[in-house]
């Protein structure tokens, strides 16, 4: 599909984070086979694609964990090459994740799970905000993470993203197992976050409440792009939708 | 015969502890065996050859062949010393086999000798057993026993501490530990003392202090330590760390007595030693301070303190003295052939290997010779002046006979030349 | 009568009660939704079935029997299978052989020493497995290790596990959690057919209303621990308390 | 054949030929030569090395598949030769009632010590096992002694009974023995400067490896193993799934008790001596590490790392610095002595330091043990005859499918 | 009773030993969840930084003293110490005769410094690797480290005297009114436990009182997760084996007067502290400690010589039955934490 493969690509001055050519493997399975995408600061950006298509990988890779290995390509953001740092440095220069088993840590609470975040620099919200946002966690702040249910405990893992002051937030799968009604409650927050100026990419299933929210979207088909344009675009154009989304 | 010699050369196995905590011994002990085939082989100075009563040895190896040897490690543990053995015997053709730092191994790697049919020349063993229950035909012991040291301990802790004392005893929870227990409490009530108590310790156990902490408190005036190498160190020092040599009790000085002594053991507690007795098969100093007795003495502690810069070990006299008189033994048997060893060997008496004169009893191929008794120096003059020379019990007083009831049981056997 | 029937059963964590007095039916061989909030007590509720947690109060019986004191296998050979929040599958085996574990599990029970046979040779139950497995899509996957499966793939695969079996309960915690939407259309078209094949009655939690409007035939809705009402899918549609707690304003 | 299939066939030949072959391939050198000394081709040596291949094979399938890592069973092998050497004390001094006994008993005392241990997994079990072998070492060393001989180790005795023999009036033990087929006896065959010992023992012990390992490839092929592996990958699905692990381990506990008697029976067969040293945890942390070593979870893995510890406690504690001289006296004397004074440290009494640095290799480059090491080696040779394939020709977007198990 | 209070004073001492060298090995194993089998070669290497200090303290300017001969017939050497000659003869004396505790001026950097070195170059590779590879990889190195030591020292224990002041034994009994000698106590062991003491509180402050033990606990548990909150989590774990590492080797400094010091003490203290270790529960500083000071009472009762009457050979396998009870009673021993190495 050469349907504008790097069509943004050379749109417009730098994009605020931007990410060219990425090529990762697990071991010696080759999996991220050249993903490129620019994003606006502020913007939502969809990324999405089958079961196996990539988008946890290409998350994974541009988080800077081990796995899957980056072996060529490179990560801008905001001026800063993100290709040649560790998690932890990509983290303090803004990126932040939600991964999609939400990795809350064990052998610790709620609470203890928010203040990990509240170590290294730079720290985002504060603890009292973000139990106004999930007043449940508030409610829960004691008990040990790993026993909250599976819709709370995907409020803690974004409630950990924001407890860091971060300029890009990675979501993988926000939506999985929550409840229409929390879907809305984030739907709702990630709107405020993107008012705050945070740039967002979220990998969702939920196609269409994903597409809706973002303003661009990026689609993966076996670790290749295989879409790059608006997402209304996406919402429109039934072919793409039956071909890449089955929807 | 089991590995007869094809007129080439004749191999040794040296089967010494190399790992472990008894390495520092077994290292001694092979610089004696390497001394030994420099001597037999026409090598160095000649070191006892020329003290050794017996004079068929010149030099020349043995029965014409030169002495070649392999060196193996026992690592202190009865099946890995078989096993070291076993690939003597077996890869390297040797005739005889000697080492070893423990009754425990000495046991094991004598019985596999007698099996396979080759000599087995017993290193440091110190238990009634090696030549008690558990002798064999094919194995020798220069060293003396359990028994032998407490013989000759009593009459001087009589001499010394008087003959009205309480003993508490702390002993090695193993077969050389009983033997010693039972050999020293045996002597010592024989001259009037009363055991009130005796603890068994486990072998593995490196602080003593739970087991000495009550000694105090239980009306003994004496402790006596069944213990060797690094049991003993460690409760030597737990005991004088608990103040036991500075205390009075029942009106008298509390005394400790530590039946087996080593230079290494010696070594290892520095300064805990002081004034503390005990017994020793051989001292590098026997000849000067005994006199010319124990003739052979000095030739050997010239001999190796010239090639390695400091004097003998007990260890390392006894594999110099089994290594020659393996050797003697076999040139005037004319063979290399186990009984004819034996036969050679049995009944043997001979002098100049530094402990003056000696026998290689038959009935049970214990050696009987006199026994040193010891003292800790107060202010050793340098590093290796660490005892002094109390007494030395001539071998009347130690001797046994072949059935006395703390050697019984078990049998010498035949000799097994094996294949 | 139902298949399964759940009396007053109760269950505290420390000051939570994360289940109140839970009262519930389920009648054999029908589809059974149970929604909620987050939080509501859905896995709990699943926990207590499968023996891996006890209640405080209450009582569970399966088909007249109780499943109360007895053990997670016990429960499982009496007929009740589970698919969990977050799959557990056995990562380091292939595709292949956690299904074939499975199939073994149901032919000879919860223990045997079947040690001088081998697994290439047990031909029917080969069969049985790869044909579970080409029917959930994953037939080209037999031979990969299970944890270097997609999320995805690794919710489709303990689907395949606990279909195998061929339960007469079975329990799906959000089965098509994490989906991409042609395989959960797969997915509720393969459960379909399981339901109309044969003799099956299913237990679903799903957050995802399409799958539980295309499924159930009956459904409870739980909120904080006690159900809040019980009815067919087209009264829940409409009910204001349901839309209220839980269904909230938007819909697809 | 035999219940396999064909690339299993193959490799259980290979297993039997290099059992065959073991006297040949330990003497790679000839006699006269300076690396005679690291031939390995004596009997004891090679009986070493097939009865520590039954150890950790046996160790293996606890390990190897339900991933449960015992500390304990060293005390196994002891109970089995303890077994075996009152059998022939008592009975006879032919080895197969013995051997019979020792794994009996073995398995009954490993069923005991598994039910009491499995009751907790990971770290919490091995403590456990390694505390109750501690016991039963500590126990035979001291207390037991009337039966064990405590430290200085159960032997035969001219006067034991052994009721099924004629009285022994000779004055010499019997040998042990297969139905008067004496364990020690070899032939000797001298070929080129080689000898190479064909010893009945080696042999006994070889046909006893190979059926051992024969069963163990069964059971790695077996439901039985698949379940095991289970077991070790995740229990709570297991119990999910309807099956009970414990009676799986605990039988994978006894399975591996039991081997560890036969190689103790075997042990005291070969020599009858019983040690307690052989129940100590380092007994047990070798066997650990020989699995470790050549390969966890792989079939012959163990064989390898149980071959290759011995080797190196029989050979390099045996390199004494004359024989150092032997090898290099053909260098200018400066040269010999430099080169002797650098090989010393790790040889002779410094073995161990050889094979503690090797432990740390092996580990850090061939996180597969031993055995990784060898396909690395097949693989590059492959590679090389393939004429070297272009290593990002995979292009397709799929994990890796995972070889069979255990190959 | 005095027996008893006797035995728990012996016990108290040896716990404390017990308690320090699992303190040590808790941090590494229990938190960092690496099985190090070279944790007792950690102890023994700090028992050597004791006797290299007193050793560098003796060294001396030789003379030779033609008027007497040795064994040989050499002249013999007269030695001075260097500090002695600086220092003057006594303060010199004085300064050898704290040799042990002043050791600890080495002892502390340089064991802290192993622990780095350790960490870096070799554990760090292994943290995803199985249990199995880090037993055998710090099992060889544990080995080496051994000797090494045995090839400089050799395998003799070598004395290794406390301060002369420290000489001798308290007697407790006549402080409390009893008869002279009831229950007597030597200093030295008095020194040793309250040293233990200050390091156990010092650990044990540092973790509670700063997020330090909260965020290695969290890095253990899930290393991705806490490197994506932007912690750099290599740099504790490496910090944190520099504490297990000086906690090991200032226990065995301090421990040399009690026991000489050999190459292989270390592997004599192993099994035993991973015995204390587990008992105390996987994870569990508290846990540890307390493990370690029951054991050492337990272990010094068992050695009482009505019980031993009672039940032979009770003081060998106290500690072991003891493990065995608590293990099977209490599912992750004494104060255990769900999850830490039960897989
Ligand atoms: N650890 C791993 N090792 C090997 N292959 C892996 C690993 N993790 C994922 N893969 C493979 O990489 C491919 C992409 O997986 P990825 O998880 O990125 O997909 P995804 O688009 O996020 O899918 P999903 O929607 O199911 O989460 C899949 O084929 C998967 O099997
Ligand atoms: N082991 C536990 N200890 C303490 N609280 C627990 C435990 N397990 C669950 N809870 C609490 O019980 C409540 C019910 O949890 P449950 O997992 O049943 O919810 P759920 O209905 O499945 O929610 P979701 O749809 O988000 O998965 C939650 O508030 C959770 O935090
Ligand atoms: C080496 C001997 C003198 C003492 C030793 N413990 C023994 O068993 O005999
Ligand atoms: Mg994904
Ligand atoms: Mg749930």
């Amino acid at each position: 599909m050469a349907l504008a493969k790097n069509a943004n690509h050379a749109a417009t001055a730098p994009a605020f984070f931007s990410v060219w050519d990425l090529h990762a493997y697990y071991g010696e399975s080759y999996i991220v086979q050249g993903v490129s995408f620019n994003v606006h600061e502020g913007e939502i950006l969809a990324l999405l694609g089958r079961n196996g298509a990539g988008k946890t990988s290409t998350l994974r890779a541009l988080a800077r964990l081990d796995d899957p290995m980056l072996t060529h390509g490179e990560i801008w953001l905001d001026h800063q090459n993100l290709h040649k740092m560790k998690a932890h440095e990509a983290s303090r220069a803004g990126l932040a994740l939600v991964p999609e088993d939400r990795r809350i840590i064990q052998g610790l609470t709620v609470e203890e799970n928010l203040q990990l975040a509240q170590i290294a620099e730079p720290i985002g919200w504060s603890l009292e905000r973000l139990y106004e946002l999930f007043p449940r966690l508030g409610e829960r702040r004691k008990q040990e993470g790993v026993t909250l249910s599976g819709g709370e405990q995907q409020m803690l893992a974004i409630a950990r993203a924001l407890a860091r002051d971060i300029k890009v937030l990675l979501l993988d799968e926000p939506y999985e197992g929550l409840a229409p009604v929390i879907v809305d409650e984030i739907e709702k927050t990630l709107n405020i976050i993107k008012a705050q100026g945070i740039t967002t990419v979220i990998v969702e299933q939920n196609a269409i409440r994903a597409l809706k929210l973002a303003d661009r979207a990026v689609i993966l088909d076996t670790g290749t792009v295989v879409f790059d344009g608006l997402a209304d675009e996406v919402l429109n154009n039934e072919k793409l939708r039956a071909e890449y989304l089955a929807i | 015969y089991t590995n007869a010699p094809d007129g080439s050369g004749v191999t040794l196995g040296f089967n010494v502890p190399q790992t472990g905590a008894y390495a520092d011994e077994g290292a001694d002990e092979l610089r004696a065996y390497h001394l030994a085939v420099e001597h037999l082989n026409g090598g160095g100075d000649g070191g006892m050859l020329s003290t050794f009563s017996s004079k068929t040895l010149d030099g020349t190896g043995i029965l014409g062949n030169k002495v070649n040897f392999v060196t193996g490690d026992t690592q202190t543990k009865s099946d890995a010393a078989r096993a070291s053995a076993k690939s003597m015997i077996e890869k390297d053709g040797a005739v005889m086999i000697t080492g070893g730092s423990s009754s425990g191994v000495a046991v094991a790697v004598q019985g596999l000798c007698q099996e396979a049919g080759v000599i087995f020349m017993a290193g440091l063993t110190h238990s009634n057993d090696t030549t008690g229950k558990d002798k064999k035909a094919n194995g020798f012991r220069h060293f003396f026993n359990a028994y032998m040291s407490a013989a000759a301990l009593a009459p001087v802790l009589a001499k010394l501490y008087g003959t009205d004392r309480n003993v508490y005893s702390l002993t090695a929870d193993y077969t050389w530990g009983w033997t010693q227990q039972e050999s020293i409490q045996a002597a010592t009530e024989a001259m009037g003392w009363t055991t009130i108590n005796d603890v068994r310790t486990p072998l593995a156990a490196t602080d003593f202090s739970s087991y000495i902490a009550p000694v105090l408190n239980s009306g003994a005036d004496v402790l006596v330590l069944n213990h060797y190498g690094g049991n003993m160190v460690n409760s030597l020092t737990n005991a004088v760390q608990f103040g036991l040599r500075d205390k009075m009790v029942n009106g008298k000085n509390f005394e400790i007595v530590v039946p087996l002594y080593s230079e290494l053991m010696a070594k290892g507690a520095g300064a805990n030693i002081a004034g503390i007795v005990g017994s020793q098969n051989w001292d590098w100093k026997l000849e000067n301070q005994m006199g010319a007795r124990y003739t052979g003495t000095n030739a050997f502690v010239q001999s190796f303190g010239a090639k390695y810069g400091f004097p003998p070990s007990q260890a390392a006299q006894t594999c110099y003295a089994q290594t020659l008189l393996y050797a003697d033994a076999a040139q005037r048997a004319g063979t290399f052939n186990p009984c004819g060893i034996v036969e050679a060997l049995e009944g043997f008496e001979f002098d100049g290997l530094g402990n003056g004169p000696t026998l290689y009893r038959a009935a049970d191929h214990q050696c009987f010779k006199d026994v040193v008794v010891v003292r800790g120096k107060e202010n050793p003059e340098n590093e290796f002046d660490l005892v002094e020379i109390v007494e030395v019990t001539p071998t009347e007083q130690v001797t046994y006979a072949p059935d006395n009831p703390m050697f019984a049981g078990g049998a010498l056997g035949q000799c097994n030349p094996g294949a | 009568m139902g298949i399964l029937e759940v009396k007053n059963v109760g269950k505290r964590f420390g000051g939570l009660q994360a289940l109140g007095d839970v009262n519930l039916s389920i009648a054999e061989n029908t589809v059974h939704a149970i929604i909620g909030p987050n939080g509501a007590g859905k896995s709990t509720l699943l926990n207590v079935l499968v023996g891996k947690l006890i209640p405080d109060t209450g009582s569970v019986m399966f088909d007249g029997q109780s499943v109360l004191g007895r053990k997670p296998h016990e429960i499982n050979q009496m007929g009740i299978s589970r698919v969990f929040q977050t799959p557990e599958i056995f990562a380091d085996l292939t595709v292949l052989e956690n299904v074939l574990i499975p199939c073994f599990a149901k032919r000879d029970g919860s223990y045997r020493l079947h040690a001088l046979e081998t697994v290439e040779n047990e031909v029917d139950i080969n069969e049985q497995a790869e044909k579970m497995l080409l029917d959930v899509n994953m037939q080209d996957k037999l031979h990969m290790t299970a944890s270097s499966l997609s999320r995805g793939d690794k919710r489709r695969l303990e689907m395949a596990m606990c279909l195998v079996q061929e339960p007469r309960l079975l329990l799906l915690d959000e089965p098509t959690a994490g989906m991409a939407r042609a395989d959960t259309n797969n997915t509720i078209d393969l459960l379909k057919e399981i339901k109309d094949s044969r003799d099956i009655t299913m237990a679903i939690i799903e957050h995802d209303m399409h799958v539980v409007f295309s499924l159930a035939e009956r459904i409870t809705v739980l909120a904080q621990g006690t159900p809040l009402v019980e009815d067919t899918p087209e009264n829940i549609k409409g009910h204001p308390k349901v839309k209220e707690a839980y269904l909230g304003e938007t819909q697809e | 054949m035999l219940g396999l299939n064909k690339k299993d066939t193959k490799f259980l030949l290979i297993v039997i030929a290099l059992t065959m072959l073991t006297p040949f391939l330990t003497q790679p050198f000839a006699e006269n030569s300076g690396l005679a000394q690291f031939n390995a081709g004596y009997p004891d040596l090679m009986q070493r090395f097939a009865i520590y291949g039954i150890f950790a094979i046996g160790f293996n399938i606890l390990f190897g598949l339900t991933g449960y890592l015992s500390f304990g069973h060293a005390a196994f092998l002891g109970v089995g030769s303890y077994s075996a050497v009152w059998m022939m004390k008592l009975l006879t001094v032919n080895v197969i009632p013995g051997i019979i006994l020792a794994i009996v008993v073995s398995g009954l005392f490993a069923l005991v010590i598994g039910y009491v241990s499995l009751r907790r997994s990971g770290i919490y079990f091995s403590i456990l096992t390694l505390a109750l072998a501690q016991m039963s070492f500590n126990l035979a060393y001291s207390v037991l002694t009337p039966i064990t001989n405590g430290e200085t180790g159960l032997q035969l005795a001219l006067d034991d009974p052994r009721i099924l023999m004629a009285k022994n009036t000779s004055g010499s033990l019997p040998t042990t023995n297969l139905f008067g087929l004496s364990m020690n006896s070899s032939a000797k065959w001298e070929v080129l400067g080689h000898v190479f010992t064909f010893n009945v023992g080696y042999y006994f012990c070889g046909v006893i490896a190979v059926i051992a390992f024969y069963i163990s490839l069964r059971i790695f092929r077996s439901p039985f193993g698949l379940m095991l592996r289970a077991v070790k990958t995740n229990q709570t699905r297991m119990s999910y799934t309807g099956l009970n692990a414990r009676p799986y381990t605990l039988a994978a506990f006894v399975i591996s008790g039991m081997y560890a008697g036969l190689a103790g029976g075997l042990l005291a067969s070969m020599d009858p001596l019983a040690g307690a040293e052989r129940m100590q945890w380092t007994a047990s942390g070798e066997v650990v590490i020989m699995t470790i070593l050549g390969g966890a979870g792989t079939l012959m893995g163990p064989v390898l790392g149980a071959g290759f510890i011995k080797y190196f406690e029989n050979i390099f504690s045996k390199i004494n610095d004359t024989v150092l001289h032997g090898w290099f006296n053909f260098l200018p004397d400066g040269l010999e002595n430099l080169l002797v004074t650098l090989i010393h440290p790790f040889v002779g009494k410094g073995w161990h330091l050889t094979l503690g640095a090797l432990f740390m290799l092996v580990v850090i480059f061939l996180p597969g043990g031993l055995m990784e090491g060898g396909q690395r080696i097949t693989k590059w040779i492959k590679n090389k005859r393939s004429g070297g394939g272009d290593p990002n020709s995979n292009k397709t977007h799929a994990p890796k499918p995972t070889p069979h198990v255990a190959e | 009773m005095d027996t008893l209070l006797l035995q728990i004073l012996n016990g108290l001492d040896k716990g404390s030993a017990y308690a320090l060298i699992a303190l040590g090995l808790t941090l590494i194993f229990g938190t960092l969840g690496v099985v190090n089998f070279a944790h007792g070669a950690l102890f023994m290497l700090g028992s050597f930084c004791a006797v290299t200090f007193s050793r560098l303290l003796s060294l001396s300017s030789v003379k030779l003293d033609e008027t007497k001969l040795d064994f040989l017939g050499n002249p013999t050497e007269i030695k001075t110490p260097y500090v002695e000659a600086w220092f003057g003869p006594e303060t010199g004396a004085a300064i050898i005769d704290w040799a042990v505790p002043l050791s600890l001026l080495l002892a502390i950097p340089f064991m802290i410094l192993v622990g780095f070195v350790m960490e870096r170059g070799l554990i760090k590779h292994f943290y995803k690797r199985p249990h199995a590879d880090q037993i055998l990889v710090t099992f060889g190195l544990a080995i080496v480290l051994q000797e090494i030591i045995k090839a400089i020292f050799g395998a003799n224990p070598i004395p290794t005297p406390a301060p002369d002041i420290f000489k001798g034994s308290f007697d407790f009994g006549l402080a409390l009114g009893m008869d002279a000698n009831k229950i007597i106590y030597p200093y030295w062991r008095m020194v040793y436990f309250s040293f233990s003491l200050v390091v156990i509180g010092a650990v044990f402050s540092f973790l509670q009182f700063t997020t330090f033990g909260m965020v290695v606990r969290a890095g253990m548990a899930d290393r991705e997760t806490v490197g994506l909150l932007g912690i750099d989590i290599d740099k504790r774990f490496t910090f944190m084996f520099g504490i297990a590492a000086a906690v090991a080797g200032v226990a065995g400094a301090m421990y040399t007067p009690i026991n000489s010091p050999n190459y292989h003490m270390g592997m004599d203290f192993l099994v035993l502290s991973f015995v204390v270790v587990v008992v105390g529960g996987m994870g569990s500083l508290p846990g540890a400690v307390l493990a370690g000071f029951m054991l050492g009472i337990l272990e010094s009762f068992a050695s009482m010589n009505w019980i031993k009457d009672i039940i032979p050979g009770i003081d060998q396998i106290i500690i072991y039955l003891v493990a065995i009870i608590i293990l099977l009673t209490r599912p992750r021993g004494l104060m255990g934490r769900k999850g830490v190495m039960e897989e």
